[in-house]
């Protein structure tokens, strides 16, 4: 009970920053902020959302693939907003 | 072999052209060597189906081609007349054409389609049911329309078009009206007396309209008024096509058509019962009286001709509409006598043409002193036309004559005196220019095709032979080998015995 | 081999030499190509052969029955039209590769992928003339037609690749529309078999919205006025071996798949007057594609408007639901089939030859190329219904159907369809004998080698040959025969 | 009203729309795009069917027909956009 | 269904159908590509909800993922200048636009009247495949019916897949995709990183497939989002179509599936019986070929065919 209810705080948090995120997404003026605020966001989001749902797993399968699934996000994520801010400095170069 | 014998009567012409297609040009000996073995062998296997008939014989070849409808080569008498004509005539003309064509273009397309065409012309005679007259019949245009257009010139290409839309309308009329026969009585067997099985129970209303759709059908190639407008454009074609057109395959295969359709495949007592027989005698005397009309206006040689050609053919129409055995007789024989005086006359007409470069009955003044002979074979077919005893137009007309009186129809012999006025009026002055007026200076476009005669013996021996069996079939009726003896074997054996 | 085999191997072998001959170095895809032609061509004419005998012939994949598993079915349309895809498949293969090495304009390696892309539509042809259930012949339908645009787009100039794109885009809407139609016909019988679904199917408003769906996806893909707007371009700017096959056979398959589905399934269910629009659609194809191939000034455009005029005779049947009609329509397939094939062969062979397809510049062509010609005088021939060719078999049925029915406005339109089509095809053939005689054309030089002119001759011949040897079909349609027509 | 037979609704409408759009406009790549919604639309359609009923196992049949139907749509869509490549180079006058 | 879900599916619904409207109409082509991709996630999820595993995961990959590198990859392409696009002519006059307004909603009210009218309970084939698993080489039933029950369906459908690679190498090569983020390094350190992962979950994936959701399908998708990673930082290099081992390995998929049909044919059992005993095996070995082959065509779809000539370049 106490872990059901430690769960949905976790998540209700995590969905706290994506939609955090996403309003910076939407809102920021240019493309470095953009990234900034989406970056941050989800990676603590999916991190917190994923905990809360490795407690409602029960098993340390579960949590160890949750855990695989945000480090894996994490990276893609890094490495896509990277890239994009890349092409916008190129673009901005040219 | 009895079975095979119609059947290989149509492939001997038509492989020999199918085999003429592939020769190139040069390949001049082979091609004549392939024609002529062609055209003899046939006729002598048309001999040999002559006399099978006579004595009465029975050749069937059938094919099943769907359910309910077959290929039937069944030759009767009737078949034999059109077959021996036409096979006889293949083979003279086929001498003229090739010393007509010498040295022109393109002589392999035309030699293979002038063999397919005779062919077809073949299948139409001994087709022994309704499918079978349609597909050689079809055949026949299909045939005929790369020959009206071989000069590939603008006019030919025009009066090709023409000749096309006409019949192959009218296929698609005998198409219809074959099919809906098929359809309501089952495989339609050319039987003397009609060929519909007894108890048809076909409304009279329906039958008129299947009568209707088959003879118009038919009509398109017998020039017959108002379907005749496409003969006098395909005059654009080679001397030998015009004359085969005219005298052998396509307006022929129209009017036996309508002796088929009346006599075989309604019965003439129906035909007369829904009064078939009565519209087609009228139209055919008007055509008859309108051909002739016409004939009279054209100052070119060929046109005259074709519009007395549909003048002409009609008596055979006339004949067979009649419904009588002696104006039966009349227009059967007329079939074979027409044949024999028009091609005589076309050949005429192409040796002036090649010769002197004569087109025009104007330009005829002392044709017969520079080219006696050929004038002379003129002028027996102009003679013969008229119906100038003895000669064979004489015989055709006096049968049809007492045909219309036995028939108690005795007005069609006014048509009949009318006609042959208008003939005389059309062919006499071209004969009277050509005997008694002087040459001028030059020819229009002379040319010497041989040293000694007035033109080349290609040209002048089949002119000659032609001529001289339209006088002999005249002079020897009474014969019992002569075509009215055939005419009325035909009529005494099948038709009103 | 046990016949039931026969069926499998139809769809695996080319499959199977479509891959391989991906595989292939491209000098040998000609060779590998040819003789995989022999083989499969082989097994569909023994299969026509065993089903003449032996009546109809079906197998259940990986031995699971219907409704779980799939069913081939081979009766006599099918057999029917697996002989015809051999007898047209044989030929090609002598010409094909002639052509591709004689045309420059066709991309460089076109050759080299005809075979296996072929291959692919070969399999797709043969799955669809043998498929007994839906979604199975879906999947044949897309098969098929993405190997008929990679087919086009071989002809490799822009026009093609348009016309690829276009062609692409409607065959996909098309088969969406099918697809969309099994899923309900799925949802209201639960089986996707065709036999089992006419069984048991009734007419609710699912069934009839399939019917609806179906047809329409079937007839976008087979080109029937007002969907045919993609096929002219298609058709006439492919390579000509593949306009042959896409003219020939491919617009068939989806033909032959709508009347199973409608006879099988839908027929016995009653469809009220929707068979009576699909046969005015069809007398409205026959006009309006007849008047459009008048005006063309392209041989090939010509060529491919007629095929939409003649694909609307196929739909009369819809219209006269009878026996006759039925084996007239299929008959009307199959000479169409060879005399298309031939014409576009022939047209393909003029292209070469003169290096242009403007038909107004003819003048005197046949005199270069008489044999070439000949096939299209002979192929136009059956086009138009004349005796004693294949096309003339076929409207003689339909023409006693419709005169039996009493049904006259399609008796006129038969027939006016064959004037029609004279209407067209004659001019072609009197540009190509007008004009005297060119000095210049040297007597008896050949301007195409034998493997060019001869396969196109051949087909023509068989299309004029099919009018005498009607009855072979027919008696192997009568074993397949739907029962709601019997 | 089930879940399942809401979402047939919503891949219904989806089909329509994607109809309304391959027609209406330009751009073949959006045409491509509306094609394959109009599939996802049918899958739905399929795949809402399969479980229209509460209580039962959905039926595996239309969700393999399903997969195979996004296979060979792709297969398509990869193709039709090597086409619309090759004819934009075309167009730029590359070979 | 408790109210919460029932708003859940209700807002999934609805915005499922209100993306695709945005998609249709976005006013960029850009924006409709990443649009539909946002589209293609969100039909994942739906699947999810229809208890639909397999498709879900398919969806996610292929369609979303894959289908939406594809459309960006060309995009790129086609906005390299002026390209003279076959653009249709735009809908001219309002009757046309409200007859084809009218087809849409034709097509809506048809589709809604003829599922509203289906039977309750509908007819299925569930009943058929459950009994059966136990002698298919399969327990998954999505697995058993694809590579099993409906093998042939499925066999057929490779085929399709092979014939878009000929299809797409038939046109010729085309240029390499997206050259500017090549050599990044940040993404060859991912790669470098993710590529063992991939390969292990596609092999876990074809593993599970037998008894659960996942199979062929999934895995090859992995495989080629990986190769296309390759070939996107750099690390790999798009393959010679020229050299004939490549196309015997894009082919494998569809050799080993005929040679199992064809096999199972001639040994005299029918085409892809498989014999008792073999089926799990067979359906195996079926299954990495297809992984394999799948991974590979969807690279070469995407890359295009590179001649060796211009790889040099």
């Amino acid at each position: 009970m106490i872990l059901a209810l430690l769960a949905t705080v976790l998540i209700g948090a995590g969905l706290i920053f994506f939609i955090a995120g996403t309003l910076g997404l939407l809102r920021f003026p240019d493309v470095l902020c953009r990234i900034h605020a989406l970056t941050k966001a989800d990676n603590i989001g999916l991190g917190l959302v994923a905990a809360g749902l490795a407690l409602l797993g029960g098993s340390w399968a579960v949590a160890f693939k949750l855990l695989l699934i945000w480090l894996l996000v994490m990276a893609a994520g890094t490495t896509a907003a990277q890239l994009v801010a890349g092409h916008s400095q190129a673009e901005d170069e040219r | 072999m009895g079975d095979w014998l119609p059947l290989l009567v149509i492939l001997v012409s038509a492989l020999a052209g199918l085999a003429i297609f592939t020769l190139r040009q040069q390949q001049h000996g082979l091609r004549i060597g392939l024609n002529l073995g062609a055209a003899v062998l046939k006729l002598s296997l048309v001999g040999v189906l002559l006399a099978g008939v006579y004595q009465g014989k029975e050749y069937s070849f059938s094919l099943p081609l769907m359910e309910g409808a077959e290929l039937l080569l069944r030759p009767d008498p009737l078949a034999l007349l059109f077959l021996t004509l036409s096979a006889l005539l293949w083979l003279v003309t086929t001498i003229y054409a090739i010393g007509y064509l010498e040295g022109s273009p393109h002589r392999s397309r035309f030699f293979g389609f002038f063999s397919l065409c005779v062919s077809a012309t073949a299948g139409i005679a001994m087709a022994g049911n309704l499918l079978t007259f349609l597909i050689f019949f079809e055949l026949l245009t299909l045939t005929t329309w790369p020959l009206v257009i071989h000069r590939g010139t603008r006019k030919a290409l025009h009066g090709g078009a023409i000749y096309l839309a006409y019949t192959l309308c009218g296929g698609a009329l005998l198409f219809i009206g074959t099919v809906w026969l098929y359809t309501l009585v089952g495989p339609v067997v050319f039987t003397a007396g009609g060929a519909l099985p007894e108890g048809h129970g076909l409304s009279e209303h329906t039958l008129r309209w299947i009568a209707f759709l088959l003879l118009a059908g038919v009509g398109v190639k017998a020039a017959l008024v108002p379907l005749h407008g496409w003969l006098p454009t395909a005059m654009v074609a080679p001397a030998p096509v015009s004359a085969l057109l005219h005298a052998v395959a396509v307006v022929k295969a129209g009017a036996f058509g309508v002796v088929r359709i009346l006599y075989d495949v309604l019965g003439i007592a129906l035909a007369q019962a829904l009064g078939v027989t009565t519209v087609l005698a009228v139209l055919a005397a008007l055509t008859i009286l309108w051909g002739s009309l016409r004939a009279l206006a054209q100052d070119d040689i060929k046109r005259r001709l074709a519009f007395s050609t549909i003048s002409q053919v009609s008596y055979i129409t006339l004949g067979a509409a009649m419904v009588g055995p002696i104006a039966l007789v009349g227009g059967l024989v007329h079939l074979v006598h027409q044949g024999l005086m028009k091609i005589t006359l076309f050949f005429c007409a192409g040796n002036l043409a090649e010769t002197l470069g004569v087109h025009k009955v104007s330009e005829l003044n002392g044709a017969g002193k520079r080219m006696p002979l050929t004038m002379l074979a003129f002028t027996l077919g102009a003679l013969g036309m008229i119906g100038l005893p003895p000669l064979a137009g004489f015989i055709s007309k006096w049968y049809l004559g007492i045909g219309a009186l036995e028939a108690g129809q005795w007005w069609w012999i006014g048509v009949l005196v009318l006609s042959s006025a208008l003939n005389a009026a059309y062919f006499l002055p071209a004969i009277y220019r050509a005997w008694f007026r002087p040459p001028p200076e030059t020819w229009p476009e002379e040319r010497s095709l041989s040293a000694r005669h007035e033109t080349s013996l290609m040209l002048l021996l089949p002119t000659l032979f032609v001529a001289g069996a339209s006088l002999i079939t005249g002079l020897f009726a009474a014969s019992p080998n002569s075509p009215l003896a055939w005419a009325e074997l035909i009529v005494r054996r099948e038709y009103f015995p | 081999m046990n016949p039931a085999d026969l069926l499998v191997w139809l769809v695996l072998l080319p499959v199977l030499l479509a891959a391989l001959l991906f595989v292939a170095p491209e000098g040998w895809r000609t060779r590998l190509g040819q003789l995989g032609t022999l083989l499969c061509a082989s097994l569909a004419l023994l299969l026509a052969w065993q089903v003449l005998q032996h009546g109809p012939i079906s197998v259940a994949l990986g031995n699971w029955q219907p409704p779980l598993g799939i069913r081939l079915h081979a009766d006599g349309l099918s057999a029917l039209m697996l002989a015809l895809t051999a007898l047209v498949a044989l030929p090609l293969a002598a010409h094909a590769p002639a052509w591709f090495v004689r045309h420059e304009a066709a991309q460089s390696r076109a050759g080299a992928f005809f075979w296996p892309l072929w291959m692919f539509q070969w399999a797709a042809l043969n799955l669809l003339f043998l498929a007994g259930d839906l979604f199975n012949a879906y999947v044949g339908l897309e098969l098929s037609g993405l190997a008929a645009v990679a087919l086009v787009a071989l002809g490799g100039q822009r026009a093609a690749l348009e016309a690829a794109l276009r062609y692409l885009l409607l065959a996909l809407f098309g088969s969406m529309l099918y697809l969309l139609g099994v899923a309900l016909l799925y949802g209201a019988g639960g089986v996707l078999d065709l036999t089992l679904l006419g069984a048991q199917l009734e007419a609710d408003h699912a069934s009839r919205a399939a019917l609806l769906l179906i047809t329409l996806g079937l007839l976008i893909k087979t080109a029937l006025l007002p969907f045919h707007f993609w096929l002219p371009a298609a058709h006439a700017n492919a390579p000509a071996p593949v306009s042959a096959i896409l003219s020939g056979l491919v617009v068939k398959a989806s033909f032959v798949l709508l009347l199973r589905i409608w006879f099988e399934i839908f027929h016995p269910i009653g469809l009220g007057g929707a068979g009576e629009v699909l046969g005015a659609l069809g007398i409205a194809a026959i006009i309006w594609g007849s008047l459009q191939a008048m005006r063309q000034e392209r041989i090939k455009l010509l060529v491919a408007w007629s095929t939409v005029a003649q694909l609307g005779y196929l739909f009369l049947i819809f219209a006269l639901a009878v026996e006759l009609a039925w084996a007239g329509s299929v008959l009307h397939a199959l000479s169409h089939g060879l005399a298309k094939a031939a014409l576009f062969l022939a047209a393909g062979n003029i292209v070469l030859a003169l290096g242009h397809d403007q038909i107004h510049r003819l003048h005197g062509a046949a005199g270069k190329l008489p044999l070439t010609f000949f096939t299209v005088a002979l192929a136009g021939v059956s086009l138009m219904g004349l005796p004693p060719s294949g096309g003339f078999a076929a409207k003689w049925l339909m023409l006693q159907a419709a005169i039996d029915l009493g049904r006259w406005p399609y008796v006129v339109a038969i027939i006016g369809g064959s004037l029609l089509a004279a209407g067209y095809l004659f001019p072609l053939l009197r540009h190509a004998l007008a004009g005297t005689h060119d000095p210049r054309q040297r007597e008896g030089e050949r301007l195409l080698s034998r493997w060019l002119e001869f396969p196109p001759l051949l087909l023509a011949t068989l299309a004029l040959l099919l009018g005498l040897m009607a009855l072979l079909p027919m008696s192997l349609l009568s074993g397949g025969m739907p029962v709601s027509l019997r | 009203m089930n879940m399942a037979l809401w979402f047939t609704l919503v891949g219904a409408a989806l089909a329509a729309i994607a109809l309304h759009a391959f027609f209406s406009r330009r751009h073949p790549l959006r045409r491509l795009i509306a094609l394959n919604i109009m599939g996802s639309g049918i899958f739905l359609v399929l795949i809402g069917l399969a479980r229209l009923y509460p209580g039962t196992l959905p039926d595996p049949v239309p969700h393999a027909m399903v997969l195979t139907g996004i296979v060979v749509a792709v297969s398509a869509t990869a193709f039709g956009l090597v086409l619309l490549r090759r004819l934009a180079r075309l167009g730029r006058g590359e070979t | 269904m408790s109210g919460v879900t029932l708003a859940l599916d209700l807002l999934l619904g609805l915005s499922l159908v209100w993306l695709a409207w945005r998609t249709l109409a976005s006013p960029t082509l850009f924006g409709a590509i990443v649009l539909f991709i946002a589209f293609g996630l969100l039909m994942a999820l739906v699947w999810a909800r229809l208890d639909a595993p397999d498709i879900a995961l398919a969806e996610a990959a292929v369609g979303a993922g894959l289908t939406g590198v594809l459309l960006l990859a060309a995009l790129a392409d086609l906005q390299q200048g002026d390209n003279l696009l076959p653009v249709r002519e735009p809908l001219r006059g309002w009757l046309l636009q409200l007859i084809l307004a009218l087809c849409a909603l034709g097509l809506f009210t048809l589709l809604t009247l003829a599922l509203l009218g289906l039977p309750s309970p509908p007819p299925s084939l569930a009943g058929q495949v459950l009994p059966r698993l136990d002698g298919a080489g399969a327990s998954h039933p999505v697995t058993a019916v694809l590579l099993d029950f409906r093998a042939w369906d499925t066999l057929l459908e490779i085929a399709v897949l092979l014939l878009a690679v000929v299809a797409a190498w038939s046109l010729g090569s085309h240029p390499h995709p997206n050259p500017r983020i090549v050599g990044s390094e940040v993404l060859q350190g991912l790669v470098r990183v993710l590529l063992p992962f991939a390969v292990l979950s596609a092999g876990y994936l074809v593993w599970r497939g037998g008894f659960a959701p996942g199979g062929a399908f999934q895995a090859g998708t992995v495989l080629a989002a990986a190769g296309i990673l390759l070939l996107l930082s750099g690390l790999g290099r798009p393959f010679n179509g020229r050299h004939w081992l490549w196309r015997a390995l894009l082919a494998s998929g569809l050799f080993i599936f005929t040679g199992v049909a064809l096999g199972t044919l001639l040994l005299g059992g029918g085409a892809l019986d498989y014999p008792a005993g073999l089926g799990y095996g067979l359906i195996l070995a079926i299954e990495l070929g297809l992984t394999l082959t799948i991974g590979l065509t969807f690279i070469a779809l995407y890359a295009g065919e590179q001649d060796a000539a211009e790889e040099r370049e």
